[in-house]
């Protein structure tokens, strides 16, 4: 077993805990680190299999994680935005159940 | 070995992050994390990811988590209902065990884009692989890219129906002389980081993205020292500002339709000297974005006060 | 044979830099957690932090032959430095100055 | 001038507007939104009648070609697609410059814009790293749209939407990741070419079926979808329930056709058809309890999409002529769909404009006073239905015809089922239109923009039942799906 798929094979746990969180927790901060996790969790298997599978560094999936960090960054700004607009209006941190 | 211990550091830090009661400590385990990812990227061979998860995916989530917290009212400990428990661990382990077995009997690639990709190297204009493939090879999904970061300011505005003035930007967050000095002999160390990041781009680790994040970070150290840059130019040429990058790179992806080529193709003899333009109009737009990105957040607590 | 000795001199001084170095961060680590109030959290941390990075810096610099890796060791120390003063005396001053407004939410009282 | 030279026109143009709408003031940004908008119905339009009937177009971003490059693809269906999203966004554009209060346009148009880049490059792209990223610009346009002017329940309903948007990218980007590790290559021609079977690549595509499922809101996926669509702004609602949602769907069928699914896993089709059925039953029941009317609307939405679902277990069955009636019934089911929504949800928008308030109780007496956008509604539903002669009624018989000779009986009875109770929740909001109450009560008027825009988007959906040989004829130009079909 190479360093590469050591690190997909971690990235494959980490996903694993991303979703647990996700599926946890109400509180939307917590939420938005658990999708982070999975986030994370995903590069790790897209640089780590793609490197193991080609015996060396492939700069594509590399580029591609870049790309993808650069996105989760603009989604997570986005989420804390409304989730600070939701706070100030509703003074809570997680989504109310009532339906209307 | 080494590898091993990463990794359960990975997923002792992540498994603490959710679980831990204290919503702040969660955020510092979480910037922990981030930071023992960076060098997870160093063993992969992948220092470009490795400087990007430090300055964006640890430096500035970090900061905008950290600056969120501090206006979430603090709640009660979670207490959750069992059967919800009972489902997060199932999903979460079947997750995990689906995706372990399946990567441990993956097959040969059939197709050898990476020799491809060293094959057609000369001809992208940059000597450094992850730089040609960004800004060459599949420029068209770092144009979309730029355009997610650009749409998530536009839907941040969206939220408020009216501009703000002027007055409400500037706010001095922290009064402190020692804070004033040392960013004033730091912050030309920043610009220089950030310019030396940009230049390094083209033929070793480093890059647009990269070089912003330093400048978005610059540019909000000033913002905390009260130095605030949207009290200094108008909003209209910050729009501008956060534009340029995006509009400049639209132009000089379109103008190659003008002799008939397809969109994005370089003029062969001037791809590097092009892709070099792009990028420094990039780094200074993403840096603008990154800081608006700060700034709309931080003034929504403002507001709320 | 006779270069043996230097050898292991410089090993073994090495090998003593670095682990002096590590007990250091875990002296920090430990008054971190320990530590009742911020200021002395923040005085554990700075102090063992900076010294502990200065001799593993220094443990490695005894471990290469190229002047340019020990500048380059030596620069991230000293921007460590530099950094730590800074947040240490941030945290500190925010601290002291601003007792209304904590600046950490409150810890749980359970540990 | 040939069509390739038109394609990149349809991703730069709206791109250029969103940069230049996000910086204009707001005169300057309605008129080149105006502009730029009928660009783009005149690029698709001629981007259709241009289309060449022998083979696919290949349009190589940067002159690299596939593998190393991105490559669009533009074939019949595409080409539908494109033109379905210029008429669609046209109008909703349209509505929108006299629907939204001044204050709102400047957040609206840039959102606007980005979300009409991300369905173009969605319909075009052949790499599926790029779909990701059109994913992604995609959501949070949307998001973004939901949550405009940020009240309270609105940004409710856009922080669920966004959760379970971003779950559903992450779960496709996952399933990208192992079918790169498993094949070496994004492209999707090349992937269909060397694609092989394995643990891997059974597991890459169940997660981003699962992904893209959780993005359409298929049953039982959907709960984030009512408060979304029913919650915005009545232009963004019918954006969102006409075209994006099929965005994700659109990937999904795609992908399942090109990789050859539907003779691989007959099992998996029979379950995806189960969930269209019971999101059939579920989204009707629900939209038969609603007191709201976009509520309804959206409950419709959420039955609606079970129709899609029942496409997969059609395209499985062995008979060549059987499958083709299903991919042709489907897309025409898809592009009916999308024009009767969007237009039930402008009248919806139109009415409570008249009524003042958004119940259903408030509709009583509005049949007297303002039949015209009762009219439209009606024709929407008539679509919805599936009554002949709407383009809802051919879909549901191509899709019936098929169903009948693969000897699949059981959906042949989930398609009448589910049509009677669309029939039941529509015919309730008429029930409470010509109810007559006291006489006391004002009716506002809508401009007449917003009735002629509404009007426009369902009487298509009814003229779609007459023209149905035009849109059929587009689906069936060379493309994968034709050749997949045989």
């Amino acid at each position: 077993m190479n360093t590469y798929l050591i690190f997909a094979l971690g990235g494959a746990g980490l996903c694993g805990i991303g979703l647990f969180g996700f599926i946890l927790h109400d509180d939307l901060l917590r939420r938005l680190i658990a999708f982070n996790l999975l986030g994370s969790g995903t590069f790790l298997i897209l640089v780590g299999l793609a490197q193991s599978g080609r015996g060396g560094v492939d700069a594509v999936p590399q580029a591609l994680v870049l790309t993808g960090i650069v996105v989760a960054v603009a989604a997570t700004a986005l989420t804390l935005m409304l989730i600070r607009r939701w706070t100030q209006l509703s003074q809570q941190s997680h989504l109310t159940e009532e339906d209307e | 070995m080494i590898d091993l211990l990463l990794v359960c550091g990975l997923w002792s830090l992540a498994l603490t992050t959710l679980l831990t009661p204290n919503a702040f400590r969660a955020l510092v385990f979480f910037i922990l994390l981030g930071l023992l990812l960076t060098l997870v990227w160093i063993r992969l061979d992948a220092p470009d990811i490795a400087l990007a998860e430090a300055a964006l995916g640890t430096g500035i989530t970090g900061v905008l988590l950290l600056d969120t917290l501090k206006q979430q009212p603090q709640h009660a400990l979670l207490c959750v209902h069992r059967t919800r428990i009972f489902w997060a661990v199932f999903s979460g382990l079947s997750l995990t065990l689906a995706l372990s077995w399946a990567l441990l009997q993956a097959p040969a690639m059939p197709i050898a884009l990476d020799q491809t990709l060293t094959a057609q190297l000369d001809a992208s204009g940059v000597s450094h692989p992850i730089t040609a493939v960004l800004l060459n090879f599949r420029a068209y999904d770092t144009l979309l890219e730029i355009g997610v970061l650009l749409l998530a300011l536009f839907a941040g505005q969206g939220l408020h129906e009216r501009q703000h003035p002027l007055e409400q930007l500037s706010g001095a967050q922290l009064h402190n002389p020692f804070l004033r000095a040392s960013l004033a002999l730091w912050l030309p160390g920043m610009l220089l980081l950030a310019t030396y990041l940009l230049w390094a781009g083209a033929h070793q680790p480093g890059g647009a993205f990269q070089a912003g994040a330093v400048l978005a970070a610059a540019f909000i150290l000033m913002h905390l020292c009260g130095l605030a840059l949207d009290a200094q130019v108008s909003q209209h040429l910050l729009r501008i500002g956060v534009l340029v990058g995006f509009v400049l790179f639209l132009v000089v992806a379109s103008s190659s339709m003008l002799a008939g080529q397809t969109l994005l193709t370089y003029p062969s003899a001037w791809a590097g000297e092009l892709i070099l333009l792009i990028e420094l109009a990039l780094t200074f737009s993403i840096g603008l974005i990154l800081f608006s990105l700060f700034t709309l957040n931080h003034q929504m607590r403002k507001e709320s006060a | 044979m006779e270069s043996f000795l230097p050898t292991l001199l410089l090993t073994s001084l090495q090998g003593l830099l670095l682990i002096s170095g590590g007990v250091l961060f875990v002296v920090g680590s430990i008054g971190l957690l320990r530590f009742p109030d911020t200021c002395s959290r923040v005085h554990a941390l700075t102090k063992a932090d900076n010294l502990g990075l200065g001799l593993i810096v220094l443990g490695l610099i005894l471990g290469t032959n190229s002047l340019g890796v020990a500048l380059k060791l030596l620069l991230i120390w000293l921007l460590v430095m530099f950094a730590s003063t800074l947040s240490g005396h941030l945290v500190a001053w925010y601290a002291c100055y601003h007792p209304a407004e904590k600046p950490l939410p409150q810890e749980p009282s359970d540990d | 001038m040939s069509s390739l030279a038109l394609l990149p026109w349809l991703l730069i143009l709206p791109l250029a507007a969103a940069c230049l709408t996000g910086l204009l003031p707001l005169r300057a940004t309605q008129i080149s939104s105006l502009l730029v908008i009928l660009s783009q119905a005149l690029a698709s339009l001629l981007l259709l009648l241009w289309m060449p009937s022998d083979e696919p177009l290949f349009y190589s971003l940067g002159s690299w070609g596939a593998p190393l490059g991105i490559v669009l693809r533009l074939d019949g269906l595409a080409a539908a697609f494109l033109m379905m999203t210029s008429l669609i966004a046209s109008l909703c554009g349209l509505y929108a410059l006299s629907y939204l209060r001044p204050s709102q346009q400047p957040g609206f148009w840039p959102l606007f814009w980005f979300l009409w880049a991300a369905l173009n490059g969605i319909w075009l792209a052949g790499d599926l790293f790029n779909l990701y990223v059109g994913l992604e610009l995609l959501s949070l346009a949307a998001v973004g749209l939901v949550a405009l002017g940020g009240e309270a329940s609105r940004v409710k309903a856009a922080l669920r939407y966004l959760f379970a948007a971003l779950l559903g990218s992450l779960g496709y980007l996952l399933g990208v990741s192992l079918l790169y590790g498993a094949h070496g290559t994004l492209d999707l021609e090349l992937l269909a070419e060397v694609f092989h079977w394995g643990p891997l690549s059974a597991l890459a595509l169940a997660l981003i079926l699962a992904g893209l499922a959780l993005k359409t809101a298929f049953f039982p996926l959907h709960t984030w979808l009512p408060p979304a669509h029913a919650g915005a702004l009545t232009p963004v609602s019918a954006l969102l329930s006409a075209l994006v949602i099929k965005a994700s769907f659109y990937i999904a069928l795609r992908l399942w056709v090109e990789l050859e699914m539907p003779e691989r896993s007959l099992e998996v089709a029979q379950l995806l058809g189960l969930l269209g059925a019971g999101a059939l039953f579920w989204g009707g029941w629900m939209a038969l309890q609603q007191v709201k009317l976009k509520q309804v609307v959206a409950y419709s939405t959420v039955a609606q999409l079970g129709y899609l679902l029942l496409i997969f277990p059609l395209l499985s069955s062995s008979s060549s002529e059987a499958s083709h009636l299903a991919s042709q019934g489907g897309w025409l089911m898809l592009l009916s769909h999308a024009l009767a929504k969007a237009g039930m949800f402008l009248a919806a928008g139109n009415l409570i404009l008249c009524a003042g308030r958004s119940e259903l109780s408030a509709l009583a007496g509005l049949s007297r006073y303002r039949p015209m956008n009762i009219f439209a509604f009606g024709l929407a539903a008539v679509s919805l239905m599936g009554l002949p002669p709407s383009g809802g009624f051919s879909a549901k018989w191509l899709m019936l015809q098929s169903a009948l000779i693969s000897g699949q009986w059981w959906w042949i009875l989930v398609i009448l089922l589910g049509s009677l109770l669309s029939a039941a929740y529509l015919f309730r909001v008429f029930s409470h239109t010509y109810l007559e109450t006291q006489d006391s009560v004002q009716f506002g008027q809508p401009s007449l923009m917003l009735e002629l825009c509404a009007l426009t988007l369902a009487a298509l959906s009814i003229l779609l039942g007459f023209f149905a040989p035009w849109p059929l004829a587009w689906f069936a130009l060379p493309g994968p799906f034709t050749e997949a079909l045989g």
